[in-house]
């Protein structure tokens, strides 16, 4: 085909990312002289000065289509699309060129990296001459949101939403929020008491109108898209109605069952029916199915013969509530490290060896003890380990860094040190201290004579004598050291949370190398996600501390809320199209199509198309025999002219 | 050495081997030291050092590296450069047992324990008259071939060895 | 079941109880083992220090033999299973040094595809044969001998779909024989290896298995290995602690009904204990 | 010998994102290799791997997310079954299947992304490249 197109071509030096390896100078002379191509190069032609060389251009040549040879579509895509819009041409008339992350950063050879960038910036020239110009569409958005995981994050976030006047669906898969934070005794390294600043916020949750909370119920479903999620909400069935229960505890009291109690990570004991810890929201009761003699036996029924309030339901059914929502923020927090997995640190083998929320219940004054260390035969420690790094930097647990681990270690040191006067070793291999006040806190700790030896300890033994030796190189002084303490903690790393591949997949989200939720961009973009109108918060998206958790929720509330006051959203253009004069009817693309965008009219005998509900992924187009489907910006023209140009 | 250098590029010197070793408390530099000093240049120290020819092979080191970094290779390696550069270990029995056994194998092409603890050991009256009567204490016990077993294709199998030791890897 | 065989030098000269007992297993259990033909040594823990390309040259012949046979290969040995794993996987992730190796195994006609694998020959017992087939074969079983099982350090270490420091077939198989398991946290320690001839340390190690299994009262020692066997039974008189050291593959033949001449002379020092 | 010429169809959200990570941790790969974006690898059509393989291409290959992880639910299995097929095409009409071929690539694997072309390429260079006598 002849083009009567008049193409810009415009290549980014990208400082010497790209000018660095391919001679830009040298492929426009070779080229230039082409018959309606006109090519430009600059340092930056994503800053402001380099966008406005661009409208220039535009505006001095009539330029009808642009080819930007540059960095990533996915990172500047975007922006060259509004210049040519501000330009006065359509956004889908221009196509990117990705030569540095795809040709100057991968190849060694420079006349090799030129000849693969001239052929890339060709194959883009000969697809844009068959673009056509596509115009987005606005949908209204829901002014709801859903917020999953009902920890510090998801509070946080949940109140600043709510704040704003917007409704709210906290959904929370224990029978109260709180999350991690409400077992911690205190936080360090202001060593303010945890419950006493999170308590607030969660009665706050309570009494907020405009926040609905779903405690003890999961997200089993999710569709549609930014502005308008479907989602499906399972509340499992708490045996206990929400409405008619005061809290007033009489049935825990007279339950005669006790399990293992979750919030105190199994160091005390709760009933069958039972409310997790003091400060929970809600103050209801939940009853445990698995270990309740109603359920398991069809005995007892103590409960509900008890409650004054007849609140007691051995019926209650699980309840599925479908609701839309505009916008969605995963805060579904974190899983601890199980240290059982290092046979030599002889967790759950020996007595008296502890992970670090077992030690934040021994240390709060609401848990097993009080408050008071103690080891299993109720004496006072007289040396305690704490071992750092235990399953994070190590590639065969956990290869990433738990981040927080070296500063709670130092707080448990310094409370412990506090409580038992016990002598105290710290094992670490690097100190990461990095938040603001960690290097005072650690001057603060060292001041109380506690002892650090840089080392990871080989393995735990037990002792004859009931005492725990714990085997080490002191790295420092290059010595082998053997250490016998009464105590030893495990500074455990941090997980992702277990259901997270799971959401990943219903949210269409992607996870990091680490397990985690994987943001937008690490930088820019941290709380936002590839799938837009999802925002991810707290340690779903990486191992950190209660202030950047707190951060993260606030920007996530803030990005949602100017989502939503926008009131109207654009969506993609980008959507399948039908000829029906070529359809056959055969009804291939029906069954493939994963959106039921695609229905069959048996009146025509032939395939319907439902563009709102397209999302252009184009597994239909490629499927039917007929040609009578394309995707629109990917049709078939479009992608073998692309092919040419590219060999 | 190089490519010795190349494999602990990534350590991060925390001390697990050194403590995980069964015979750390017979070495003069502790294993962590060792890389330490291979990654610093420090050549010369290392291959005197006695560490390496202590190693059992037990791979309780490489197990537990937090890098997964093959550090029973590399104690490996270590012998081998020491007996290219003749740099011998300050416990001979040793280096004699592997002689020994490596002799065994080259005629047989098996290896027959009786005799090659015979090899390692006749150099060595003192231990050897140490030895002798555990030796024969424990071949009482025991049900064992008394004549070594030569493989059928040995003659080869010695050809294909030497030919072996010429080949890049 | 069919497997190939490789025996190790140690079943050939000096632990032929082991084999026996091995054997006689194996043919009440309905294994097939067919020997690996004219074997050499595996290259143990030695040649890798002197000489590595020789090394990977005696492990690859044989590998290259039993790929003719095309089963998994099986071994009793830890110091042979470490040795011809390691050269496994060594040359699957090099392939250059695999080709290499192959021009040379190529003069006396052979050639090793990187095909096979090796496996020890617990793990055949507990995997493959299983917990009910064994059950049902079990005759006299071993009631009220109270073991410690003992892996040594190559079992699990570095290649294994075990824990490296916590293994369990052991247990697991002896458990089914009857035993009363005691739990033992040195069970994968190292025994000093061929070290112990040379380094008087070794025996440190020696005595604290020796004394921890003592301390344990159990009535013997468990092995797998004949390496760990040898160390744990010939240093005994110098340290001053006596304790029986048994193959598995003797109390499981014992418990398959074969008669205890055809099983090794080790098991007769629990005589007084099997009824 | 000519070049090997090698095209890839990448998915944009896992293989492109893929390709790009290798490019941001600075892996080198074949320049030879060299890809088109397609917003799933549902997209790819057999027209397309035959209109490369006409244009000079001497292998091609399409990449998707790991399944599971596909965006749109499930267009990478849809994919990998269509590459099947359009294998025994290829065999039958005389080119070695093996010129084609599917991978799962996520965005997070980007030296993955260098593995497996870089493993591809050296496969196709033995092969050398295809001779296509009088085009199709």
């Amino acid at each position: 085909m002849k083009n009567k197109e008049k193409i810009g071509v415009f290549i980014c030096h990208c400082g010497t990312n790209i000018a660095g390896k391919i001679d830009i100078k040298n492929l426009i002379q070779k080229n230039s002289g082409k018959e309606n191509l006109f090519f430009f190069d600059y340092p930056y032609f994503c800053s402001e000065p380099g966008q406005t060389f661009i409208k220039e251009k535009i505006n001095q040549l009539n330029l009808t289509r642009i080819v930007i040879a540059a960095c990533s579509p996915s990172l500047h895509e975007k922006t060259f699309q509004k210049v040519a819009q501000e330009a006065g041409i359509n956004p889908y008339l221009i196509s990117c060129a990705n030569i540095r992350e795809q040709c100057s950063w991968v190849t060694l050879d420079k006349e090799k990296a030129t000849e693969k960038a001239e052929k890339i910036i060709f194959s883009h020239i000969n697809r844009v001459i068959y673009q056509e110009p596509l115009f987005v569409k606005e949908v209204e958005i829901i002014p709801r949101v859903l917020i999953i995981g009902g920890g510090i994050a998801g509070i946080e976030a949940a109140l600043q939403i709510a704040r704003s006047g917007k409704e709210v669906y906290l959904v929370e898969k224990e029978p109260s929020i709180g999350g991690h934070m409400a077992k911690l005794d205190k936080t360090f390294p202001t060593l303010d008491c945890a419950s006493c600043i999170l308590t607030p916020k969660m009665v706050e949750v309570r009494e907020n109108k405009n926040v609905k909370l779903f405690t003890y119920s999961e997200v089993e479903e999710v569709s549609g898209f930014v502005g308008n999620f479907k989602v499906k909400i399972r509340k499992k069935a708490r045996s206990v109605n929400l409405l008619k229960c005061t809290g007033c505890g009489i049935c825990i009291e007279k339950c005669p069952v006790k399990v293992d109690s979750e919030f105190d990570m199994g160091l005390s004991k709760r009933k069958a029916i039972y409310i997790p810890f003091p400060q929970a929201v809600p103050q209801v009761p939940v009853i445990d199915r698995e270990n309740c003699l109603w359920f398991t036996n069809n005995k007892c029924g103590v409960c509900k013969k008890i409650c004054p309030f007849s609140a007691i339901d051995y019926n209650m059914e699980d309840e599925i509530v479908v609701e839309k929502f505009g916008a969605i923020i995963v805060a579904t927090g974190f899983s601890l490290f199980n240290p059982e997995t290092i046979y030599q640190y002889g967790y759950k083998r020996f007595p008296n060896i502890f992970t670090s929320l077992e030690i934040e219940r021994l240390l709060s004054p609401t848990g097993p003890t009080s408050g008071e260390i103690i080891l299993k035969d109720g004496k006072i420690p007289q040396e305690v380990a704490i071992i750092h790094c235990v399953g994070s930097r190590d590639e065969n647990y956990q290869p990433y860094c738990s981040s927080i681990c070296c500063l709670y270690s130092l707080k448990f040191a310094y409370l412990i040190k506090e409580k038992t006067k016990a002598k105290i070793y710290n094992f670490y291999i690097d100190l990461r201290l990095t938040r603001k006040g960690g290097e005072d806190f650690y001057n603060r700790v060292l001041e109380e004579g506690i002892e650090f030896i840089r080392g990871k300890p080989s393995q735990i033994k037990m002792q004859k004598d009931g005492k725990l030796l714990i085997e080490c190189e002191d790295t420092l002084l290059g010595k082998i050291r053997k250490i016998s303490v009464d105590m030893v903690i495990l500074s455990t790393a941090i997980c992702p949370e277990k259901s997270t591949p799971f959401l990943a997949r219903i949210l269409g989200l992607s996870l990091s190398q680490d397990g985690f939720f994987q943001e937008k961009h690490p930088k820019l973009a941290p709380v936002s996600t590839m799938v837009e109108g999802i925002y991810i918060a707290g340690c779903c998206q990486g191992p950190k501390d209660i202030p950047e958790s707190v951060a993260q929720a606030g920007l996530a509330a803030a990005e949602v809320i100017s989502l939503i006051d926008r009131k109207k959203i654009e969506i993609s253009p980008i959507v399948a199209e039908i000829n029906e004069d070529y359809c056959s009817g055969c009804g291939i693309c029906i069954e493939l199509c994963p959106y039921n965008a695609l229905e069959y009219n048996s009146q025509k005998i032939k395939a319907k198309l439902t563009p709102e509900k397209c999302f252009g992924c184009g597994i239909c187009v490629s499927a039917c025999f007929a040609g009578a489907l394309s995707l629109k910006n990917y049709r078939e023209q479009e992608i073998l002219a692309q092919i040419e140009g590219i060999l | 050495m190089e490519k010795i250098v190349d494999k602990i590029k990534i350590c991060i010197q925390c001390g697990i081997c050194s403590s995980s070793c069964p015979l750390n408390f017979a070495m003069d530099i502790p294993m962590r030291k060792l890389i330490g000093l291979i990654k610093a240049g420090y050549t010369k120290e290392v291959l005197k050092s006695r560490t390496f020819w202590l190693c059992l092979s037990c791979y309780f080191c490489k197990v537990r590296c937090p890098k997964k970094i093959d550090l029973t290779h590399i104690m490996y390696n270590l012998h081998e450069i020491c007996l290219k550069q003749n740099i011998l270990p300050e416990n001979k029995i040793t280096l004699q047992i592997y002689k020994a056994f490596i002799k065994v194998v080259n005629i047989f092409g098996r290896n027959f324990e009786p005799l090659m603890f015979f090899l390692s050991l006749y150099k060595f009256p003192k231990k050897f008259l140490r030895f002798l009567p555990l030796g024969i204490f424990f071949l009482k016990r025991k049900r064992i071939h008394l004549l070594p077993y030569k493989i059928k294709d040995s003659e080869n199998l010695k050809k294909i060895l030497k030919e072996a030791e010429s080949i890049e890897i | 079941m069919k497997y190939t065989y490789y025996p190790g030098c140690s079943l050939k000269s000096t632990e032929i109880g082991y084999e026996d007992s091995l054997k006689s297993s194996c043919e009440v259990l309905g294994i097939e083992l067919k020997e690996v033909l004219d074997w050499n040594c595996c290259g143990a823990t030695i040649f890798p220090k002197l000489s590595y390309k020789s090394y990977l040259l005696l492990s690859t012949r044989n590998l290259a033999l039993a790929e003719i046979y095309g089963e998994d290969l099986v071994t009793a040995c830890n110091g042979c299973l470490n040795a011809l794993n390691r050269a496994n996987f060594y040359l699957q992730d090099n392939k250059n040094v695999l080709e290499k190796i192959n021009g040379v195994l190529e003069k006396v006609g052979l050639n090793y595809h990187g095909k096979i694998k090796v496996r020890h020959f617990l793990e055949v017992i507990v995997k493959d044969v299983g917990e009910k087939s064994i059950k049902e074969k079990i005759k006299k079983g071993i009631h009220g001998i109270k073991v410690v099982s003992y892996y040594g350090c190559l079992y699990s270490r570095p290649f294994s779909s075990e824990d490296p420091q916590n293994p369990y077939y052991l247990e697991t198989l002896l458990k089914i024989l009857g035993a009363e398991i005691i739990d033992f946290p040195s069970k994968t320690n190292c025994c000093g290896g061929i070290l112990t001839i040379s380094e008087e340390n070794c025996l440190k190690l020696i005595k604290d298995i020796l004394e921890e299994a003592q301390k344990s009262k159990a009535d013997c020692i468990v092995t797998i290995c004949p390496l760990c066997h040898i160390n744990l039974q010939l240093y005994q008189k110098r340290i001053k602690i006596f304790m029986p050291i048994v193959y598995f593959t003797q109390l499981l033949g014992y418990s398959l009904g074969i008669e205890i001449s055809k099983l090794g002379k080790d098991i007769f020092s629990l005589k007084g204990l099997l009824k | 010998m000519k070049d090997i010429k090698i095209l890839g169809f990448l998915c944009q959200w896992c293989a492109y994102q893929g390709a790009d990570l290798a490019g941001t941790s600075r892996l080198t790969y074949p320049p030879e290799v060299r890809v088109i974006k397609v917003p799933c690898s549902g997209r790819v059509s057999s027209h397309m791997i035959f209109k490369a393989f006409q244009k000079g291409a001497d292998a091609v290959f399409v990449a998707g997310c790991h399944p599971g992880d596909c965006h749109f639910k499930s267009g990478n299995i849809i994919a990998e079954k269509r590459i099947k097929v359009v294998k025994s095409i290829l065999d039958t009409i005389g080119v070695e299947p093996i010129r084609l071929d599917f991978f799962f690539i996520s965005a997070s694997e980007g030296v993955r992304f260098k593995k497996v072309v870089e493993e591809f390429y050296a496969q196709i260079e033995k092969l050398g490249s295809l001779n296509l006598k009088n085009g199709k």
